[in-house]
């Protein structure tokens, strides 16, 4: 199984879950987190102090997958997240090594 | 009262004998004790009122600090209220009305008293108000003062050395100045004028706020590489409600100020100085939002809220005499100050968290000088005089108060306490712990 | 004021010579300045409970947006009343209260201004209140009337554009349309009847709102493939709160329009107006909790807090006449109609985000008709005569002028911006910048 | 008002013929009628200012419960003051207020009228106030007793069994032992004193909410393998804000029970009430701010927020006799009581969410005692009559009730939802649905 | 060492915590999700309109364990956070290379 | 490439991405954690009821690096969140497997 943790942008979250969900994925973790990347380091002004935005606010999917699927993943959130736009996210693949679901116990593939 | 009007009553009592009309004594009519009602009630209300800016200043404050601060905001500002309301009873009140005495010094320190229970109308004052209203109104203003120094040091004071600044300038700093205007001290005698206290409320708490900010110095990481490092406020929310809640204070504040309301004249003047305060407030912060989105290309919340705050002050020192057009651009040109001194403390290196002190100590000098457009009993010359002695005075009493209380117990808190935030480092209790913070 | 009562003290005074009555004339007695003094308190007061009302807007609104949108929220509400105020000042009272005049054109724009300074009793209308007091309470009514817009355009209207409307709204269009009742115009020849404006303020501002909601369309992803997608309100802390501040405010929105408090009937007339405000309120807030329990099984807070306001605006009309018993039900009905409404926006893809429309304009619609059943001098005729008539002229005055922004200037953010929030994307500032947003 | 004076005018009147003075009947004078008026005023301005305590209570609850269940404990804040409103109305009032009967049975459950339209003086007690504004007023304190007991069990038990007991407090059990002292009944015979409720209101709703809190049980958790686990509030900043508004409304609570402000003596004492009722709450605050420094080495707002309601409670017995240095120290006490009595529930394994019962029992319980200090006509027996007499009937009426309940439909959600909390699990709404909790 | 990364119910994360101590583990980091999985979907209705709820609140436990440990830790949080229901959750398995603990530079099976 | 994940003290971030960015590391992604190990358990009074604290608030940073630069990224971080404190946190470095650019699909060391 496999691992993908994509770093994407908030506002394409609801599309890329449906997208996912359309290829079959079950299940998926999701983080807000401040992403930190090419995007970063606009300038905004606060009470009249100008000042650089070194964080953007990103959304972080992390999905377990098999082997199998992993790459359909990838370039499904690929393909829907992106808008051209700097700081359209990451994807990254990690390999797993076992898998179990709390309920049933059942392991690896069966527990995805 | 109307003196011509109970002669002739009691001249028609002479003629029909057995009326007793001295019986009457202990109940007098509507135009004698009406006007004494109408401005005790004014007091009541005004009282209230302003009593209400604590809260405002509370939340005003709770929504420009960051996060980690919020709760040790909070404790500061219901306490200094508390501590405020004690000690002008203690000494304050007395200290700052003696009526002749000047202020210089204190030749008797009595706590307050009112007048007993279920008072007669011959043992008041019919011309004037209750003491226990007076009082109470009286008091809110010294706790408005020690709320403008709050906000400015936020963030980075621990709260005991506060508390006890707080114990001076309500009990003792503030009722001294104050005596020299209000408890007809020789700056009254001068001819200052400064009706609802632009000098003598705000800019006195913005001068002990600035000489706090200097003495403390800014909050870690503010200034670094000779750069701004903006700490956002944590809500927005509750900045605006404070400003809200101040700007309904304030016309308890202003209108009250009028110390009475029994005569047409009066009540006409509180209704002018309502419309007049609000004038300013709109005014000043219509003026913030055009400036900041000419200058920035951006609006910004925190400045129209100080701007509105700032036209408050402006307009403090004579409400009543300008035109609502006069209210307009006095209180436009207070939110314009704001929008430009603010960074420019930022550039000094004086970090007030609130921006209290452009607020109160800028828009309130200007109030100050304004006065003399309207007023024509004022002048310029005895205006800034007015300025300058308080300015002096509690500047100087402050800057003395902070660096004897850093030098006995230190002001500031380890870096490390700091950099966690004072809530969970000196109060071990988190103002939104149920939230992740980022 | 008792007129036989003076020619008494006349006469007595006639027995004694020299006493020479005129030299009373600069201090009448209290049953001269008494209604006015008492008239006057009330404008203030309710005047200031009415301005509340902005607060109460305010955090309503911010807490029925999303997080991302609150700063901008916050930042229409405090600049649309400033704007308010101003724009009242400049053209909008002396428009609306020419007395004679019927308000379908503006003869003369003038600004307002007050009577002089310690103005004495022989100068104004002792049978009234200072024309300070009553343009304070007359300016917050205005402001009112344009919160109800901010409201329903919320997360997608850029500021100046709505600003702009703003100043048109309560420079123009609210002054005309409420000159036809309060300025003395065909509507109240007619013998329509709206107490304290749940037409000629709530409903106008629903009409506005409505046009504008229809002009600008429902936010991004509201309605998407033929279902509604729920955006739930980010602090319903916030949103209680701002119901419980208009809930305060009403009781000076209804209580002061009684216009006269200075005789047993008149404030015992308020004292009405005050307890029948609450019953509405309380029966509009009970009728949505158990509306909702018994539709969706689960009570919709969000429903009890807009029933309440519901019930508020429907005995707005008439909150004298009915009993306690007539103010409930009245109420009661308001709650319902925003329970089933709020939702029937939705299907017809009206993208009201506070529900101010179903709260404001519907239920100022019932409440103007509601007045037939407790008021025997008006007819259903006229009242339905005066609906219609600012319906038109609100609605389609309304739509020109939204048409005329949305050319000019655009009134939308563009589709990432507004997924992004107006905060970030207009402003560059959140309103809870340290708190994790999911 | 003045018979005496009344004399005068007419017997002069009979010295000067056709002068007619009946005919003066309907427009008397402002000595007549003043007193009226301003004593209605006085209920109007009170009354709105205990509303405002309506939303005093919403905030600090919503403020010191867990995000999870901040949507029904303003649900139930908001719908508590409504059904209050609407059962006073139903049988409440005309329950407590008949004047002569003692409140063992009700006679007649007849819902509240008010007078007529545009009343006469002639029909109305001039010596008193407008029965509307009386009604308004009494009304505010019912809604009080119900906001003490939804803090206490707040976060565990269900909406709709806490909303019946609600209608049985305040339609029957308040209204029936308020009667004993307020309605002129057993109690007030017997010399039993509370001027504005710390036993009537306070105390009464703290036993109700002592009875629930034990039927009920803590919360999950709560107290675990003998230790207490501390569930700290959500939101500090709101549970402030909560605190300042009743501070606020407290003005009103207590100098609104003065129950007259037309007469120098009446005003002053008002005046009196409000400067004693600051004081008490000041040191009230500051009593728990030392004292959580010297117990637990830092300060604890909550404490704090506390200290000030409990110093508020103690002077509602008593807030006009005592000096200002007696309402210092009969507050203080009531700080002191809050800081040792909240844990020692905890001990006793009591579940108080928001400290209801230490705040508006024990220091009731301490403010009733104290009323002999300052008032001699008292005695500590009948004080202590008093308060037994409430404590049995209210605790042991609301027992009752409470295990009606737990019988018929239960008042505890299921483990798991209550884990979940109820926001979620009975109304499907969090309050704060955009924020990451953690 | 192992990483291992489980997804639990919140209220599930105290006993969860303690049942690891009991079996030695000495640290964890704890992050709020929204969860997606079979457990969501149920519907909610807000102010009238009925919307499917997609995203479930869960708590991700983040747990570097020695390699021999792994199996153990897993069991204890199956175990632990069973509740039966649909959305207890799962627990995946991922190699770790290396440790490091900031404060003294230790690494590895001695930085846990 | 590597995954480096690393648990460190909130008032530290803004140091140690300074400290990264200047050695050359373009993105990392940022999350609020809640920490447990050895510096928990230290106890809070609330409300006169003594209780222990045992998560304390920590910052995870999540940075994926080509293998080589690896170390260097792990020993500045431990450089520079290092106080000497308990509580200085971890770091773990972890394989992955592929990387892609959302935006330009560009994979693995191009990705980042
Ligand atoms: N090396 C990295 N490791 C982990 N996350 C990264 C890395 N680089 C970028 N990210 C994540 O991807 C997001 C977008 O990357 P960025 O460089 O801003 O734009 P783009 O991907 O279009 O070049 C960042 O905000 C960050 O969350
Ligand atoms: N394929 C997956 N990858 C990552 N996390 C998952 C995956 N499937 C489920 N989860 C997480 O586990 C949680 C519970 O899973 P769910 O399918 O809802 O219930 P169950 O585990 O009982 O079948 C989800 O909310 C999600 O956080
Ligand atoms: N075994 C572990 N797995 C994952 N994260 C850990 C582990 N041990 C510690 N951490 C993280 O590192 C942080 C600091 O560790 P701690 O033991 O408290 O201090 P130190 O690292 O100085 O010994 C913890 O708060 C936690 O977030």
């Amino acid at each position: 199984m496999k691992l993908i943790i994509a770093a994407i942008k908030p506002f394409k979250l609801e599309e890329v879950r449906e997208a996912l969900t359309a290829i079959g994925v079950r299940g998926m973790m999701v983080t807000e987190i401040k992403g930190f990347g090419s995007q970063s380091g606009h300038t905004e002004i606060y009470r009249g102090a100008e000042y650089a935005v070194n964080f953007v606010p990103k959304v972080k999917l992390e999905i377990v997958v098999s082997a199998a699927m992993a790459d359909q993943v990838v370039s499904t959130i690929q393909t829907t997240a992106k808008t051209d736009k700097i700081g359209d996210g990451k994807i990254f693949v990690l390999d797993v090594e076992s898998a179990v679901r709390v309920r049933t116990g059942e392991t690896n593939d069966d527990a995805l | 009262m109307n003196l011509k009007y109970l002669m002739t009553i009691t001249a028609a009592a002479a003629v029909i004998p057995a009326m007793g009309f001295a019986q009457d004594a202990p109940a007098p009519g509507f135009d004698e004790i009406g006007p004494y009602i109408m401005t005790t009630l004014l007091f009541l209300v005004g009282g209230f009122l302003v009593f209400w800016m604590a809260a405002g200043f509370a939340m005003l404050e709770a929504g420009l600090v960051r996060s980690k601060n919020v709760t040790m905001q909070l404790t500061k500002n219901i306490s200094l209220f508390s501590i405020a309301a004690i000690m002008y009873w203690l000494i304050g009140f007395n200290l700052m009305y003696p009526g002749d005495f000047n202020g210089w010094f204190a030749p008797n320190f009595v706590p307050t008293t009112l007048e007993p229970v279920g008072v007669s109308a011959a043992d008041v004052d019919l011309g004037y108000a209750s003491v226990g209203s007076d009082f109470f109104f009286q008091l809110m203003f010294v706790a408005a003062t020690a709320s403008i120094v709050s906000g400015a040091l936020a963030e980075r004071i621990k709260l005991w050395p506060f508390l006890i600044f707080v114990v001076v300038l309500t009990g003792i700093m503030y009722p001294i100045s104050g005596s020299w205007q209000w408890g007809g001290g020789w700056l009254s005698e001068a001819g200052f004028s400064d009706f609802a206290g632009s000098t003598i409320v705000h800019s006195v708490g913005g001068w002990a706020a600035l000489a706090g900010a200097i003495v403390l110095g800014p909050r870690l990481g503010k200034y670094k590489d000779g750069q701004v490092h903006p700490m956002p406020g944590s809500n927005l929310a509750l900045a605006t409600l404070g400003t809200f809640i101040l700007w309904l204070g304030w016309f308890g504040f202003n209108g009250g100020s009028q110390l009475a309301a029994g005569t047409v004249g009066d009540i006409s003047d509180v209704s002018r100085i309502f419309a007049n305060t609000n004038m300013a407030a709109a005014s000043g912060a219509v003026a913030a939002l055009i400036l900041t989105q000419i200058l920035y290309k951006k609006v910004d919340l925190t400045m129209v809220l100080n701007g509105a705050l700032a036209g408050l002050v402006s307009i403090t020192a004579e409400p009543l005499a300008p035109t609502l057009f006069g209210a307009l651009w006095i209180g436009a040109i207070g939110g314009i100050i704001v929008v430009f001194t603010v960074p420019m403390l930022d550039k000094m290196k004086i970090d007030d968290v609130v921006g209290a002190i452009p607020v109160h100590l800028f828009a309130g000098i200007w109030g100050t000088i304004a006065v003399v457009f309207y007023n024509a009993d004022t002048s310029i010359v005895t205006q800034v005089t007015g300025i300058i002695a308080y300015g002096v005075f509690t500047f100087v009493g402050a800057l003395i108060v902070w660096f004897i209380l850093k030098a006995v117990m230190g002001l500031r808190p380890s870096e490390e306490d700091e950099m966690n935030g004072l809530d969970t480092s000196e109060l071990g209790m988190e103002a939104y712990p149920d939230f992740t913070k980022g």
